[in-house]
């Protein structure tokens, strides 16, 4: 009979410290290893791109010692691990050096595009978890029925359609013909000058300074991208919630819950929900670096001044300071997601709580 | 004694891909205020029947019985929240394993509240501490502690006794044991048993204990049903278990090895088709 | 005459939780050796140990006079086999039992496989009707026996038995038992068999080791625990449980 | 006749099956059953083997050329004109005809990149899922890198750098699309690696590769198929993404991303020369998302019995 | 829909990285510098053959052709207020000089270099400037390129209060940045507007200039929004969130041209297509085979089509409007003819080119169209397609086989696109001038004299005669397949007034415009 009481996990501390600087040492490690392999691998993209760079800055018609000029002022005579080298300490101090594109600094730009994406991102995957959520428990209670072949289906719809031809659908619906939603860009110009950004979230920054007006026609131009990059999402949360449903509902605990006497609803929502939650945290957390990263054509249809846009045009001009800013950052927010969706799971599943 | 259970030729059967599986073909019983035993091997269908007084068959399969009446309440005709009222309330169940019958995301506090709270209006700190005296009942030390505890963080034994609790909590007259002790050691088997047997005394409840093993249920049950294929082939009192009549389960007692009885080869089961007739 | 089995201040530390602490045990070829205890003794990590599958942090294990080293040899694996607890998990899911049972052979170079897959089926009465069967064909006892014939095909001298009928009804157990008594006799065979069972293991052991919290309570002859000689309180308390409920 | 029928589902059915072969076609038919139960996943699989037999029979099915139109005469014909059912294109070829030909560059796109990245994904998931320690965390460390990377950004690159093409697109996207096949691959592996059956293997004395190769993978394939087919409609995305991008096919090779990209211009008045492809696209990655949902609930025992 | 005082535009302008007059040599920031900045002349847009009086109010030229003395209006301001004189103008002068961007070879074409530059562009008083160069060129072509971005006038006060120091090195000789860093996202002008705010590939905004000299501009502002897709700027077009789209595609085109609520209008540009076959490639070179080539295009139904309104068939290689344009198209799609002259080349089975193409329309439209039609006489055709850059990386390394490129005229006078086509000084890998026809390894030592000499021929219509000629032989010879010149459009909401295109990118002008 003395057997119950010690049978109780022994929590000590010391232990659980060590453990805690353990993690977070191999968390650095982690990071730091996946930033430098982030940084090479872009770097040599950067020179594999059969672009000249110097064509960005001095276009075309430049006579031939002008291009020669700007070739040296940039570095690129110098051997490649040197440019390399200079990168890499360039970041580390912080600089990621200025956009040939825009000239500005690259952590200007991304200050000032990064938010927009995000807060598209935002939106896109609030709408998608709002619906995609109870769609995908409704799936699963209902397994087999028609409701579940209608979420299904639509489900496979969002993961089948191209965006950029559902973007230019909604515009010409939404905007054009009904005039339900505000057009392409992040607000109508009347708001260009009478609204500071702050945050650079734009919604937020309308609350701020209590400019309800602009928020109101911010929501109405971030809702047609929103709900479609929402609709994406919704395909694949609705789908994943479907299938964790599922394997929560077969559990033994549901069986107990109903012996208890615990209605469906209770039992949907409290319980298997609950623990479906747990592995849907990581879904969202995907989803959503799924939507910052890939929104590119989205902006395009939408001329969302963006991230995607930012490093695709970037790219494409050889500007590589603003490449590996941009992928840098969207690594970082991809690192630091994990991050957070891993701290998320922690709180909400108690077994991996030590 | 009144009949606390009536069962009269129950039947649950699955349609599955390659034919209609009887899982439970006839069973009738009925239960006072006593012991219960029901032993068989895996897949004699025990715990389907348990599961169909409880209303908790999974949806495909079919259920049908001449009569199953709890307490007077037709439980076939009753609806399903009347069923849901009774679950729980006053007919409980202990699931076999409590590392997968208790819901790991919750601390075991609140399962055992949310049992009391569904069938009784009672105030959050009035819940907690019948919560607390029912941990105490089943005899956990310092149920202060572990009623902030998630399942993942007790034993085994534990664990088991927290699901007892949960279901006690709210004072069935019914409790359905379907293997609560198999996934626990010898010694702590004993101690569950305690647990069970003395509720029964105190409460004056009734108990269907299923289990496998037959020594163990015929030294802890008044009485003892014996299942083969769906089918009660034989039912006895606990004491008289030597004195069985069926083969199968003459075979059952047999086959086991025991302290002290030196049997080699040990003799075996030898099925016979006409016993799942 | 060199043992079979001889264990020396076994030590097995899983990050830091001490599995086994110093375990020291010797087995006689040919006989049959048992380790009892509750969940979580130690029992399964000391075969495991045995077997190559435990990280062992102190002590030595010598099989048949010869030391082994961390790595095992192909030749350990033709003279030590395992039977594991769970027949529903030992058994690979997408493998028939021809697959299952050539592994082994494929592995060591065997020629001749097919008698061999043949006799092996016949030696645990399983018969060829079973040969091309999926796992998920068999019932729990069969599986067993599969399990078995996979450890006997390589001819092993050692047979590690982990819990090998605690998973099976009382039934199926017992004609479980009687295999493994009969090929420990055809073939003369050492076990070392683990059950949380004292009457299974009073059945097939000679002598047995009983075991709490990953150290060695007490070691004895079955004899001594049929004639309830035991020394230690916990050992008393064990055979006192497996007599079943008492109401007092 | 219903007879022979019957005893040959008997003997597919047997739990007694006296052969390999009869032993594997079981299992298969037992699959085929539970997958044919599902009516959408037979949809999308009829769908898939449509698109195979257009492919194959493209020259016997179009009606036209799918490369040379007359830019003067039947540019933007409106669908249901005479001869060109689904209208033609800004260079007044006949959209049938290089949706069907396009079938053809669809399955090889979707078919390379699995059979590029699917291999890639299962090793390096299964050695690091098996081998642990450093191996792992090295392997792992390459994954998440390739996963932290902007997916379109590093497709472009590499499209880039390899220069524009329906070839390098493949490989683009293949490079793009091992690594959540690795997670998965590991995930599965982990779980399995210290399973009683993976230990008696090791008890045998078999080697860590040929436990990794015949033991660890084909229990890891079926989920990765799953997994493959599910990703098709996004790999056909994807390649239309980077032909958007007009990074994809050469012209005039009618592959439908591409199709779509030069169609997008007139999306608002000649809509369907973007919606035929669009319509395409998205009947063939239906089909590859029911089929592959078919296959998960098919092979998946978990998802069906009970 | 748009305030009442601003003129919203939907544009493609990514091409801006700079708002320097120094510098920046694109289209889109040429229209904003040629709205917000002074230049001593600008072209008249009405006779783009002349040039009329812009900050100077009347100019002088010298007996020898040397010196150019330009007499500035009184009174000029900047929009901060300060003075414009001519120091102001020989500093801006100066300062292109040296700091040497890309369109500083607009000047230096003319011998400045950073050590003469303070004698050859001098201030003599408050409002006199005088310009001195070192060849009797064409008095038109001096004066077309002193309407070039690159001669905009920048406030030098202004400037230098924001320019950062140097220490002179072997790399740069000078001890102040001349407000470079400053000027790439600034303003130092005197034009209608002022640049108020650039977010690159967002957002520009102009402002009324209440200090410029000439007739205000009646609208407060005028803001450009980037906007890539030609759809989305029909859409928003239409619904009235912009009053002008600049980017419409042909079908896009026609739509707003049949919405009432909508005009177009539109002028020829300074900038021609061409196919271009590289004489490396030994196929290319025969003189059969680039005649056959320009045989092989359909420019009826290309015109017709792909380039319905945003472009005009046009065979030579000086646009329509420029100073001694030769207008003559006598190709005309063929494939016999060209079948007949590639059999004369001893091609008679035809052969396989590559054909290098932008991921842009039109081009890859006529490039497809181009692959068919070239296809009928048995040439086949790759098309590899790019991104600008990319291909553009590769014609300039002479890598191509056919190429189908554009060129915008640097500057309003036919020697910039004389002296890209037609001249060559040195064929050699390592030439120090590279033009198109250098790109193309098109050798031709009489047509680049021929280029030379029309440039000091101080006759203006002789001097259109040079260049009538050299179209000829260009015409009949060259590896370049002349397509078609580009018009540029834009869609218009009907309420806006005076909204007018010029012939080049910096002479779009702003000021005019009104709404009701
Ligand atoms: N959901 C189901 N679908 C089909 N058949 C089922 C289902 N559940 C149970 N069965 C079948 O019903 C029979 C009885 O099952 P039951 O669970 O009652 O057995 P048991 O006596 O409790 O066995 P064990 O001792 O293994 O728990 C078995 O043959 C089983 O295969
Ligand atoms: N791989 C492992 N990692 C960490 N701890 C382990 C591991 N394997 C076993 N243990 C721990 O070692 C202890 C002994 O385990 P072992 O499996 O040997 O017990 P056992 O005596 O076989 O128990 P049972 O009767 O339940 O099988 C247990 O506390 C277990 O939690
Ligand atoms: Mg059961
Ligand atoms: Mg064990």
């Amino acid at each position: 009979m003395s057997t119950t009481d010690t049978s109780i996990k022994p929590r000590r501390t010391n232990r659980r410290a060590l453990a805690f600087f353990k993690s977070a040492a191999g968390f650095v490690v982690i990071v730091l290893t996946t930033y430098l392999g982030l940084l090479a691998v872009t770097f040599f993209i950067g020179r594999v791109v059969p672009i000249d760079p110097v064509l960005a800055i001095v276009g075309d018609r430049a006579p031939a010692h002008v291009v020669e000029r700007v070739r040296q002022e940039m570095g690129l005579n110098l051997p490649y691990y040197q440019q390399f080298i200079l990168y890499v300490k360039g970041v580390l101090q912080g600089d990621f050096g200025t956009s040939v594109l825009t000239t500005n600094p690259v952590m200007t730009d991304i200050r000032r595009v990064f938010p927009a994406t995000m807060e598209l991102a935002t939106v896109g995957t609030i709408i998608g978890a709002v619906f995609g959520i109870p769609l995908g428990v409704l799936a699963a209670v209902k397994r087999g029925s028609l409701t579940d072949q209608i979420v299904r289906v639509i489900g496979l719809v969002g993961y089948s359609v191209p965006i950029f031809w559902l973007g230019l659908l909604g515009l010409l619906v939404f905007y054009a013909k009904l005039g339900w939603t505000g057009g392409p860009g992040r607000m109508d110009v009347v708001f260009e000058y009478t609204f500071t950004p702050v945050t650079g979230f734009y919604l937020i920054d309308a609350v701020i300074n209590r400019d309800w007006a602009a928020f109101r026609d911010i929501f109405s131009h971030i809702i047609l991208p929103g709900a479609l990059l929402g609709y994406f999402s919704l395909a694949y949360i609705s789908r994943m919630t479907r299938s964790f449903m599922l394997n929560e509902l077969s559990q033994e605990y549901i069986v107990a819950a109903r012996a208890k006497g615990l209605s469906e609803t209770r039992i949907i929502w409290g319980h298997a929900l609950r623990n479906a939650a747990v592995p849907l945290v990581t879904v969202i957390a995907l989803s959503y670096a799924g939507l910052l990263e890939g929104s590119v054509l989205t902006e395009t249809v939408f001329a969302w001044p963006g991230l995607g846009l930012y490093i695709t045009n970037s790219l494409q001009n050889a500007d590589m300071n603003a490449v590996l800013g941009g992928t840098i950052i969207i690594g970082s927010v991809f690192i630091a997601i994990n991050l957070l969706s891993d701290v998320l799971y922690r709180i909400l599943d108690p077994r991996t709580r030590n | 004694m009144t009949a606390l259970l009536e069962v009269e030729n129950l039947r649950v059967s699955f349609p599955t891909r390659t034919g209609v599986v009887e899982a439970v073909r006839g069973v009738s019983f009925t239960l006072g205020r006593e012991r219960l035993g029901i032993v068989g091997e895996s897949g004699s269908g025990k715990s389907q029947t348990g599961r169909a007084i409880m209303g908790l068959t999974p949806e495909h399969g079919q259920i049908s019985a001449r009569k199953l009446e709890f307490n007077g309440i037709d439980l076939l005709k009753s609806s399903q929240a009347e069923r849901r009222a009774l679950r729980g309330g006053r007919i409980a169940m202990v699931l076999q394993d409590p590392k997968y019958s208790l819901n790991p995301v919750m601390t075991i506090g609140r399962q055992i509240v949310e049992t009391l709270r569904t069938h009784e209006k009672v105030s959050g700190r009035e819940a907690r501490k019948r919560a607390l005296d029912m941990l105490e009942a089943v005899q956990i030390r310092n149920p202060e502690r572990v009623f902030d505890l998630y399942p993942h963080e007790v034993s085994g034994g534990m664990g088991q006794r927290a699901m007892i609790a949960m279901m006690l909590v709210a004072g069935p007259e019914l409790l359905i044991a379907d293997e609560p002790t198999s996934a626990l050691d010898v010694t702590v088997q004993l101690e569950v048993l305690g647990i069970l047997d003395q509720l029964v005394v105190e409460r004056g409840m009734g108990l269907i204990f299923i289990s496998h093993d037959l020594r163990l249920v015929s030294s802890f049950c008044d009485r003892i049903i014996v299942m083969y294929a769906g089918r009660i082939v034989e039912e006895l009192r606990a004491g008289e278990l030597a004195n069985a009549k069926h083969p199968y389960t003459q075979g059952l007692l047999d086959c086991m090895p025991r302290i002290g009885k030196d049997r080699h080869p040990l003799p075996v089961l030898d099925r016979k088709p006409e016993w799942a007739l | 005459m060199i043992p079979a089995l001889e264990i020396d201040g076994l030590r097995v530390t899983f990050e830091d939780f001490v599995a086994l602490n110093s375990v020291s045990l010797t087995v006689a070829p040919g006989e049959s050796f048992g380790l009892v205890g509750e969940s979580g003794s130690g029992k399964s990590t000391l075969l495991r140990a045995v077997a190559g599958l435990a990280p062992v942090s102190a002590g030595s294990i010598k099989v048949n006079g010869k030391l082994l080293d961390h790595r095992r040899s192909k030749e350990f694996y033709r003279q030590v086999q395992m039977v594991f607890q769970d027949p529903y998990g030992s058994l690979h899911p997408r493998q028939t039992v021809d697959r299952l049972l050539l592994e082994p052979l494929a592995i060591h170079g065997f020629d001749d496989t097919e008698n061999r897959i043949v006799r092996a089926l016949d030696e645990v009465g399983l018969g060829s009707g079973f040969r091309f069967r999926y796992s998920h064909q068999l019932s729990g006892g069969q599986r067993q026996r599969v399990a078995i014939a996979r450890a006997l095909i390589l001819e092993p001298s050692i047979l590690l038995l982990d819990e090998p009928t605690s998973a099976l009804d009382a039934s199926v157990q017992a004609e479980v038992l009687n295999l493994l008594e009969e090929v420990r006799a055809a073939r003369n065979l050492t076990f070392i068999m683990v059950s949380h069972d004292l009457a299974v293991v009073t059945h097939m052991c000679d002598r047995l080791m009983v075991m709490q919290n990953g150290a060695e309570v007490e070691l004895l002859s079955a004899a001594d625990l049929v004639g309830g000689t035991v020394s230690q309180d916990y050992t008393r308390n064990l055979l006192v449980a497996s007599e079943g409920f008492r109401r007092d | 006749m219903s007879n022979t029928i019957m005893t040959r589902r008997e003997w597919l059915l047997t739990d007694r099956p006296q052969s390999r072969l009869q032993a594997r076609l079981g299992r298969a038919y037992v699959t085929w059953r539970r997958f044919s139960a599902n009516k959408l996943a037979v949809i999308g699989m009829f769908l898939i083997i449509a698109l195979v037999l257009v492919a194959l029979f493209a020259p016997a099915l179009a009606p036209y050329s799918p490369y040379t139109g007359d830019l003067a005469t039947k540019r933007l014909l409106p669908p249901g004109t005479e001869g060109h059912w689904l209208g033609t294109d800004d260079q007044g070829r006949d959209i049938l005809s290089r949706l069907i030909y396009g079938s053809r560059l669809t399955l090889q796109v979707v078919g390379l990149v699995a059979i590029i990245a699917a291999p890639i994904g299962l090793l390096v998931g299964t050695v690091a899922g098996y081998a642990g320690g450093w191996v792992d965390a090295v392997l792992m460390r390459i994954t998440d890198i390739f996963l932290a990377f902007p997916k379109l950004v590093l497709a472009l690159a590499f499209v880039a750098a390899l220069g524009p093409g329906i070839g390098n697109a493949i490989i683009a996207i293949a490079i793009t699309s091992w690594p959540p096949y690795a997670r998965i691959a590991r995930a599965e592996t982990l779980t399995v690696r210290n399973s009683d059956y993976i230990s008696a293997v090791r008890l045998m004395g078999a080697s860590p590769w040929r436990i990794v190769l015949r033991h660890i993978m084909p229990l890891c394939i079926s989920s990765l198929i799953v997994r493959v087919t599910l990703d098709m409609a996004g790999i056909i995305l994807t390649a239309a993404g980077l032909g958007f991008l007009g990074l994809g096919a050469q012209p005039p090779l009618p592959e439908w991303g591409a199709m779509i990209a030069s169609g997008r211009r007139f999306i608002l008045d000649q809509w369907w020369v973007a919606a035929m492809p669009g319509f395409a696209i998205l009947i063939v990655s239906l089909g590859f998302n029911l089929l592959g949902d078919g296959l998960r609930d098919a092979l998946d025992p978990r998802g069906s019995g009970q | 829909a748009t305030p009442a005082d601003t003129l919203v535009q939907a544009w493609a302008f990514d091409d801006t990285i700079t708002l320097d007059p120094a510098e920046s040599f694109e289209l889109s920031p040429a229209e904003f510098i040629g709205n917000s900045y002074d230049m001593l002349v600008r072209l008249d847009i009405d006779d783009t053959t002349q040039v009329k009086p812009g900050a100077a109010e009347s100019w002088e030229i010298s007996d020898d052709g040397l010196t150019y003395t330009f007499k500035l209006a009184p009174g000029l301001k900047f929009a901060s207020g300060n003075p414009l004189t001519a120091e102001d103008v020989a500093w801006s002068f100066e300062r292109a000089v040296k700091l040497d961007k890309s369109p500083a070879f607009i000047l230096t074409q003319f011998g400045l270099t950073g050590d003469n530059v303070a004698e050859k562009a001098k201030a003599v008083d408050e409002t006199t400037f005088v310009f001195t160069v070192d060849k009797p060129y064409a008095p038109s072509f001096v004066l077309n390129c002193l309407t070039a971005t690159v001669g905009a006038i920048l406030d030098k006060k202004l400037v230098m209060e924001h320019a950062e120091a140097r220490t002179p090195d072997a790399d740069n000789k000078y001890d102040t940045d001349f407000g470079y860093a400053w000027m790439k996202t600034n303003y130092a002008g005197s034009g209608p507007f002022k640049i108020r705010d650039w977010r690159a590939n967002e957002i520009l905004v102009l402002e009324r200039n209440d200090n410029y000299h000439g007739e205000k501009p009646a609208l407060n502002r005028v803001i450009y929004r980037h906007v890539k897709e030609s759809a989305t700027q029909r859409l928003m077009l239409e619904a009235g969130d912009v009053d002008v789209a600049r980017n419409l595609e042909p079908g896009d085109l026609e739509a707003v041209q049949s919405n009432p609520d909508l005009i177009s209008t539109s002028a020829p540009k300074g900038t021609v297509y061409y196919i271009s076959l590289n004489q490396k490639n030994e196929n290319l070179a025969k003189p059969e085979v680039r005649e056959a080539f320009k045989y092989l295009v359909d420019y009826d139904a290309i015109g017709a089509t792909l380039l319905k309104g945003i472009g005009e068939i046009h065979q030579t290689y000086q646009v329509k409007g420029v100073l001694g344009s030769l207008d003559s198209n006598p190709y005309t799609f063929d494939v016999d003819k060209a079948k007949e002259l590639l059999e004369k080349a001893g091609l008679k089975d035809g052969f396989s080119v590559t054909f290098d193409v932008r991921n842009t329309q039109p081009v890859t439209g006529i490039a497809e169209s181009f692959q068919q039609t070239a296809g009928q006489a048995g040439v086949k055709i790759e098309i590899i397609p790019g991104d600008g850059k990319q291909t553009l990386t590769k014609y300039r390394a002479r890598n191509h086989d056919l190429y189908i490129g554009q060129w915008g005229m640097d500057y309003w006078d036919p020697n910039t696109n004389a002296d890209a086509f037609t001249s060559n000084p040195d064929n050699g890998d390592d030439a120090a001038v590279k033009s198109l026809a250098w790109r193309n390894a098109w050798d031709i030592p009489e047509l680049t004299q021929q280029v030379q000499d029309a440039l000091l021929e101080r006759d203006n219509d002789k001097r259109a005669g040079m260049y009538q000629e050299l179209q000829q032989e260009a015409l009949e010879t060259s590896p370049f397949v002349m397509i078609f010149q580009q018009i540029e459009v834009a869609g218009v909401r009907n309420n806006v007034k005076d909204y007018r295109l010029g012939p080049s990118f910096d002479s779009n002008p702003l000021a005019p415009v009104s709404k009701n």
